[in-house]
């Protein structure tokens, strides 16, 4: 009998994780539905054509003064929320997994050459780090918002220039202990090419961190997302995502307007949520270190 | 709406001694968005500046936003002739450290006022009109203007009064670290945070109204919900500006009272109507416009007519607003009461952009600040919205207020939203659509160079008018010009709002939004 | 205490895993006994089952596994069913374990004082000064130079030599009377191997310490133990004295094993294996495990052998035992 | 780095716009841009900054009138207190709890403490400040809703925290603060814990007879605690200088309030003092952690 590959072995321990299957079945929903969002809302809420004023505020189940049933009730400027909560969906899963793939893999290269060359190499990637660290999002934000005018792409390249440094740094501290274990004396010694040791030794070592980091970072990428909306430097007001849906609806949570921001916020729970709940269970089914 | 005799009622109260009995120790802690950037009298001429030190320092007359001024350290002024004023001030008045108020203080003030180093806003314009300065006593001062100028009470009311014998060489730190924070206002100032919190304790030699509070706090909280919430957990006894949302929930909580007043901010949309090609218009395939179709007054006139300002104000300001027909507030002097209001028509509007040679519409985006003004990303979505509707597609873009004044000023918009808050409908139009000029210093706001020789004519003359009632029938006639011609779309005049906690504070508003614990009365 | 009860005394011990695949049964049945002062070796392929019962009888298998059944006797006291602070007070105190992987078995982090005198204030109440002392002793006695400085360097200090010398000095730290070694030297060296069983042997025989050494490696039992137990998936198949046992091989798979140990006269041969692998424990073939691979199976083997006493101080788990083995014993 | 924010800040917009007056004439603009040097080319005002800056001035604010360097510092008081209450809480909590996660890691009591880092992670902070006000400043009632409370001075050092009623109103901002820091540490801590439990030095030291107690609070949480330390560093920095909207939401007169008022006004000055002080911050956090991290992990050589 032939030994199945180790990813395929992965994949059959994640297959039998109950919270993992549970959170790639959300998930793997929420991306349907995001992608076929656009062509099942009833109602367009990026074109400001279709939103009547008569109907801000209406309580789920409310019909529009044209007839239009809305299912999740509408915001303060008649906006349907269970269109633009499939609208906005889209957005957020958009700027948080792009922001944070790129982020991971810049600051993961920077990181694993920092840890490796040692030296000046070093000196000068950590220094950059320690500088992007210390600069805040919201200038950095405002920045390009300032040179391009605010854009789903400004925001995912503001979050970038954010989240990267956290990696390297990151990875750096992991490669510095990774570089003194055997197996890379080994794999040193046997002249492979550095690249080589460094990518297909050091990284996988890397890598339970650094999905830890990075399923944690998505939803904090979607919440920095929100946060930035909510200072109000972050996507445009007329393209809502769920974050600005929640940050604009939540003032008048008090106010009896529940649906404004429950919903979205529920939509985004069960988005971070899911992803956090495949990202743990592939945390564990990676780890060579743990397995039984 | 406050009517002339409200504002003597109000003008009374403020300098009628209360009753003995309610003179008991209170503080009053009040919660406001903005706290002041200096101690400074003249240092940067901000509305949340001459808030909070008027507390200290006293001026010659007090703007309120009303039809008149009323005195203040000069008990009355009159017009010697058409350049010259006469103004009779208060007698007994004293410096917190004792020294006496004389005419010759007021002189050293309006010779500081130009001199206050790296001001980012200095009080220059509320002296300039002054030309010579003479104390005939101590207390009988003569004002000199170049020209005829009619409202000179209202300016001179923007300039609080320093102490020759205290302030000489007195530089804005000094102030800041209270050294020389003495006026001879109603408080004294005991603690300074910059753009946190003041505090003052009660001028106990003040020559008006003993203050009914012995303490007053004035604590800055930026965001609207906390410091609603702040007021709600008694952490506060006053607060200034209630978040919209927040607005139907506080009108019926049994804790706190809210009063909402017409405030003199208009809020208003800046068409291009100057130049041939604007930005950020293309036809309906996405080819840049190769003329301007906003220079046609018929487009401005259906754009303008295309928006439902009730609507706005019913459902995105929450009622605390009203739909503006011209770029004045109707407490205000100049305020043209013959103008009708501005019917939403969208079917004339149709039928104009037809006439005009646009029956199907064209693409453009539109602009407006986030956070500058209540709601002002939503009014401008709204009003995409509506724009929208009438055929003429349109994107809204809402940008920070660092980033967005400066492009407006340099013309990367064809049509913004901002908004514009003056005393006198006069200036209002001497800030926003008379011809921008550096000679004349006119038109600063004037971001998209409209000019218009009758209504420049028209505002100049009303300037030079002594007669009150022509005066204002001028100005009032150049507000028609410049609204016929849709030079600007005014949309909603918005609303101040004060909450207190019911039973302990009660907060007299005037228009001009002062946030003073003057205002503010005990009820127990 | 008398010299007559045993050390140790397993009985029909089973210890199961709760798999989502199933129950699988990692020791299935053994039943053994170690001597006082005596050395038991435990000798089995990988996956045998060896380990699990050195784990079991120390008390440290976790969930999802357990000790289904059987009996684990300690110098006459029943284990099984032991609560877990009373275990823990032999553990480290009277029955002590060595790990296979000494690069792995001490915390990298801790200094090795800290690691040494942790065991010794985990069982008698002395100053931290005493335990360093007696810590330091210890580390003199497995034969670490300059004890006193080793004391205060961290693991990866250390070689993998001299690392399983400091885990043997913890595990000597009480004296146990019984040290449970679960493959000690496979990591090392030849020479560290040799240098390290030196030492364990010499200690051992000193202080009367019973030993179950647990290994795969034929030739380290051949010069340490007095009795060899030999474990196949799951159950003790033979078991005798060293010399009975290597000499004359009664069992096909211990032949095999001895088979495929390179020695010096055997060279020139082909070495001989044995086919096939060891049987996953979740589908072991019923009757006797090891007639998928053995040469002698016939169809008598599809019944479970009983284990039988084919000569005095032998045991066998056989229904064809080596012909040659039994005429010789 | 100052020539970023002096390009930056030059890119975003023109700081006159904003500070004038309604009532300023074309004249006060122009004064206004004379005043604050803004009417130069920017190399030379960058010139102009870098040679004040030699000289240890940063420049006034531009809305303060007040030396630059010193209105941050006299906020960083403010903001170091805030910080260090929040690091201090969400370590403490993070770790008890990230260990708890790790020990019972499958049962209902890990299962819950994990949901609930998530939902620590997933929720705003601006939501959970707002609501933190309101139901225990509004509600209930039992802590004060904005503001720093009464200070006092204690081996000189001059802090709120020294009073009842200072720490009394440091606690709602520092848990807001906290909040996602906490959900961090826990899950990180609950990772190095379960993979530290089912590691052969544990495995030994049970083997030892070692109390549970001495097993989870030295062998494993000393290995959890060496990868926490780079993190809870970093994140002590992020603390520091992303405490923006916690103190926005609960008028903290700190660094980060001032900063964000100071970027909405483009007072440039400050902008770079706060940069300057906040790298500098890093920079000796960068140290502390270093040196932290040498001392716990002896793996790490003294070169590297």
């Amino acid at each position: 009998m032939r030994e199945p590959s180790p990813t395929r072995l992965a994949l059959l321990a994640f297959a039998r994780s109950g919270t993992g299957m549970s959170g790639a079945i959300v998930l793997a929903a929420l991306i349907v539905l995001a992608t076929i969002g656009h062509s099942i809302a009833p109602q367009n809420p990026y074109d400001l054509k279709s939103l009547d004023i008569m109907d801000a505020q209406l309580p789920p189940g409310s019909a529009s003064m044209d007839g239009m049933r809305f299912l999740l009730g509408t915001d303060t400027l008649g906006r349907d929320l269970f269109s633009a909560i499939l609208y906005g969906l889209r957005t957020s899963l958009l700027v948080g997994v792009t922001s944070t793939v790129v982020a991971v893999a810049i600051g993961t290269t920077l990181g694993l050459i920092a840890g490796w060359a040692g030296g000046f190499v070093e000196g000068l990637i950590m220094r950059i780090v320690d500088l992007q660290l210390s600069l805040p999002a919201i200038l950095v934000a405002l920045v390009l918002i300032s040179l391009t005018g605010p854009g789903t792409s400004n925001v995912i390249v503001a979050l970038i220039l954010v989240q990267w440094a956290v990696y390297a740094r990151t990875i750096r501290s992991v490669v510095l202990v990774e570089r003194q274990r055997d197996y890379v004396v080994a794999a040193t010694g046997l002249s492979l090419p550095r690249a080589r040791v460094l990518f297909r030794h050091v990284l996988p070592n890397c890598l339970a961190p650094l999905i830890v980091l990075a399923t944690v970072a998505i939803a904090g990428a979607i919440t920095l997302e929100a946060t930035l909306s909510f200072l109000g430097i972050g996507l445009p007001v007329t393209q809502p995502s769920l974050g600005l849906l929640i940050a604009n609806g939540f003032a008048y949570l008090m106010s009896g307007a529940y649906w404004i921001s429950i919903f979205p916020g529920v939509v985004l729970f069960a988005v971070v949520m899911s992803i956090n709940l495949v990202g743990d269970t592939l945390r564990d089914v990676l780890n060579p270190r743990l397995q039984r | 709406m406050l009517s002339r005799r409200d504002t003597l009622l109000l003008a009374a109260a403020i300098l009628a001694p209360l009753p003995v009995a309610a003179q008991a120790a209170r503080r009053l802690r009040m919660g406001v968005a903005l706290a002041p950037n200096s101690i400074d009298p003249h240092y940067h001429n901000t509305g949340q500046n001459n808030s909070a030190l008027r507390h200290v320092f006293d001026t010659l007359c007090n703007e309120m936003g009303l039809e008149e001024v009323e005195p203040c350290l000069a008990e009355s002024w009159k017009m010697l002739d058409a350049t010259t004023w006469q103004f009779d001030l208060r007698k007994g008045v004293t410096f917190t450290d004792g020294t006496p108020f004389t005419a010759d203080d007021v002189i050293f003030t309006f010779e500081r006022v130009p001199t206050v180093p790296n001001s980012p806003g200095l009080y220059t314009p509320f002296v300039k009109p002054v030309v010579k300065l003479q104390a005939k006593d101590p207390h009988t001062l003569i004002m000199t203007t170049a020209a005829p100028y009619p409202t000179l009470p209202r300016e001179v009311a923007w300039v609080q009064i320093l102490s020759r014998k205290i302030h000489t060489g007195a530089t804005t730190d000094d102030f800041n670290s209270l050294k020389v924070a003495i006026g001879t206002g109603p408080y004294k100032i005991t603690k300074y945070v910059p753009g946190d919190e003041v505090q003052f304790v009660r001028n106990d030699a003040y020559w008006g109204r003993k203050q009914p509070w012995e303490t007053v706090q004035l604590k800055a909280v930026a965001n609207d919900s906390t410091r609603l919430g702040a007021l709600l957990a008694g952490d506060l006894d006053l607060m200034f500006r209630v978040g919209t949302p927040d607005l139907p929930r506080v009108q019926n909580d049994p804790k706190v009272e809210v009063s909402l007043s017409p405030s003199l901010e208009i809020v208003y949309l800046f068409p291009d109507s100057t130049r041939d090609v604007s930005p950020n218009m293309t036809d309906k395939a996405g080819k840049p416009l190769e003329k301007n179709p906003l220079r046609d007054v018929r487009v401005r006139r259906a754009l303008s007519m295309s928006i439902d300002r009730q609507a706005i104000v019913d459902r995105v300001m929450q009622k605390a607003g009203a739909p503006a027909n011209q770029i004045a507030a109707p407490t205000m002097e100049g305020f043209n009461k013959s103008l009708p209001p501005i019917p939403y028509d969208p079917v004339a509007a149709r039928k104009l952009l037809a006439e005009a040679g646009y029956p199907d519409g064209w693409k453009m985006k539109i602009n407006g600040p986030v956070g500058f003004i209540a709601n002002d990303d939503k009014i401008l979505q709204a009003v995409g919205s509506f724009f929208s509707r009438v055929g003429v597609e349109t994107e809204v873009e809402s940008v920070s207020p660092a980033v967005y004044f400066g492009k407006a000023t340099a013309r990367e918009y064809c049509v913004f939203m901002t908004s514009y808050t003056g005393p006198v409908a006069i200036g209002d139009l001497k800030a926003l659509i008379v011809t921008k000029d550096p000679k004349t210093g006119d038109g600063p706001f004037n971001r998209h160079l409209y000019s218009n020789k009758q209504l420049d004519d028209l505002v100049y003359q009303a300037q030079a008018t002594l007669d009150p009632v022509e005066r204002v029938r001028l100005t009032g006639e150049a507000m028609k010009v410049g609204m016929d011609d849709a030079a600007l779309i005014p949309l909603v005049q918005t609303m101040g709002s004060v909450a207190t906690r019911k039973g302990v504070v009660k907060y007299n508003s005037v228009p001009i939004g002062w946030g003073w614990a003057m205002l503010a009365e005990p009820l127990s | 205490m008398s010299d007559d009860v045993p050390t140790l005394e397993l009985r029909d011990l089973h210890t199961d895993f709760d798999t989502r695949a199933g129950v699988l049964r990692a020791v299935d049945g053994v039943t053994l006994s170690v001597g006082r002062g005596e050395v038991l070796g435990l000798v089995g392929e990988s996956g045998s089952g060896k380990s699990v019962t050195g784990f079991s009888i120390i008390g440290l298998i976790d969930p999802p596994g357990r000790v289904s059944s059987g009996s684990i006797k300690f110098q006459g006291r029943e284990l099984v069913g032991l609560p877990e602070p009373e275990l823990r007070r032999l553990r480290g105190r009277h029955i002590a374990m060595i790990f296979q992987d000494p690069m792995m078995t001490l915390n990298p982090v801790l200094r090795i004082d800290t690691q040494m005198t942790e065991t010794i204030q985990a069982h008698e109440r002395v100053s931290t000064a005493e335990a360093r002392r007696r810590s330091r002793d210890a580390l003199g006695q497995v034969g670490i130079p300059s004890p006193e400085e080793r004391l205060s360097a961290y693991p990866h200090q250390f070689s993998g030599g001299m690392r399983q010398r400091v885990a043997i000095a913890i595990a000597l730290l009480h004296n146990p009377a019984l040290i449970i070694a679960d493959e000690p030297t496979t990591a090392l060296d030849v020479t560290i191997q040799a240098q390290i069983l030196a030492v364990v042997q010499k200690l051992a025989s000193e202080r009367g310490t019973s030993l179950l050494w647990i290994t795969h490696d034929l030739s380290v039992v051949a010069g340490l133990a007095d009795r060899i137990a030999v474990m196949y998936a799951g159950r003790i198949v033979e078991s005798g004295s060293v010399d009975a046992v290597l000499d004359h091989p009664m069992h096909h798979y211990t032949r095999g094993l001895i088979g495929s140990v390179p020695s010096r006269n055997q060279r020139g041969h082909k070495l001989v294996q044995i086919p096939g692998m060891t049987p996953s424990p979740l589908n072991r073939p019923a009757g006797c495990a090891f007639r998928t691979r053995c040469p002698a199976a016939d169809s008598a083997c599809e019944v479970e052998p009983e284990l039988i006493v084919p000569v005095p101080g032998r045991e066998l788990r056989c229904f064809h035992p080596a012909p040659d083995a039994l005429v010789a014993a | 780095m100052s020539l970023i924010v002096f390009v930056s800040v030059y890119a975003i917009g023109d700081p006159v716009e904003i500070l004038v007056s309604p009532q300023a004439t074309i004249k006060e603009i122009e004064q206004t841009r004379v005043a604050l040097g803004l009417d130069q080319p920017l190399w030379w005002q960058y010139l102009l900054f870098l040679g004040h800056a030699l000289q240890g001035d940063l420049g006034r604010s531009f809305i303060f009138h007040q030396p630059a360097l010193s209105l941050v510092f006299s906020r960083f008081g403010a903001t170091l207190e805030l910080a260090l209450s929040a690091l201090l809480l969400s370590t403490m909590l993070g770790i008890a709890l990230g260990l708890v996660a790790a020990l019972r890691v499958g049962d209902w009591v890990g299962r819950t403490i994990m949901a609930a880092s998530i939902a620590g992670l997933s929720l705003p902070t601006f939501w959970v400040g707002t609501l933190l006000v309101m139901f225990f400043g509004i509600w209930l009632g039992w802590l004060p809703a904005i503001g720093r409370g009464e200070v006092a001075t204690f081996l000189g050092i001059t802090s709120s925290l020294f009073t009842r009623d200072g720490l009394a109103h440091v606690i709602l901002p520092a848990s807001t603060l906290a909040l996602g820091n906490t959900a961090l540490i826990i899950r990180l801590t609950r990772s190095g814990a379960v993979e530290a439990l089912q590691s052969d030095y544990v495995r030994f030291a049970r083997a030892k007879g070692l109390s549970p107690t001495r097993i989870v609070g030295v062998h494993v949480l000393k290995s959890v605690l060496i990868p926490l330390t780079t993190i809870v560093g970093l994140e002590f920095g992020g603390l520091v200088a992303f405490s923006v909207v916690t103190e926005t939401i609960y008028a903290w007169p700190g660094m980060g309030k001032l900063i964000v008022d100071s970027i909405a006004v483009l007072d440039r000055p400050v902008i770079v003092a706060y940069l300057m002080m906040v790298a500098l911050l890093f920079v000796v956090i960068n140290l502390v952690v270093d040196l932290l991290y040498r001392a716990l992990d002896p793996r790490v050589g003294p070169h590297t």
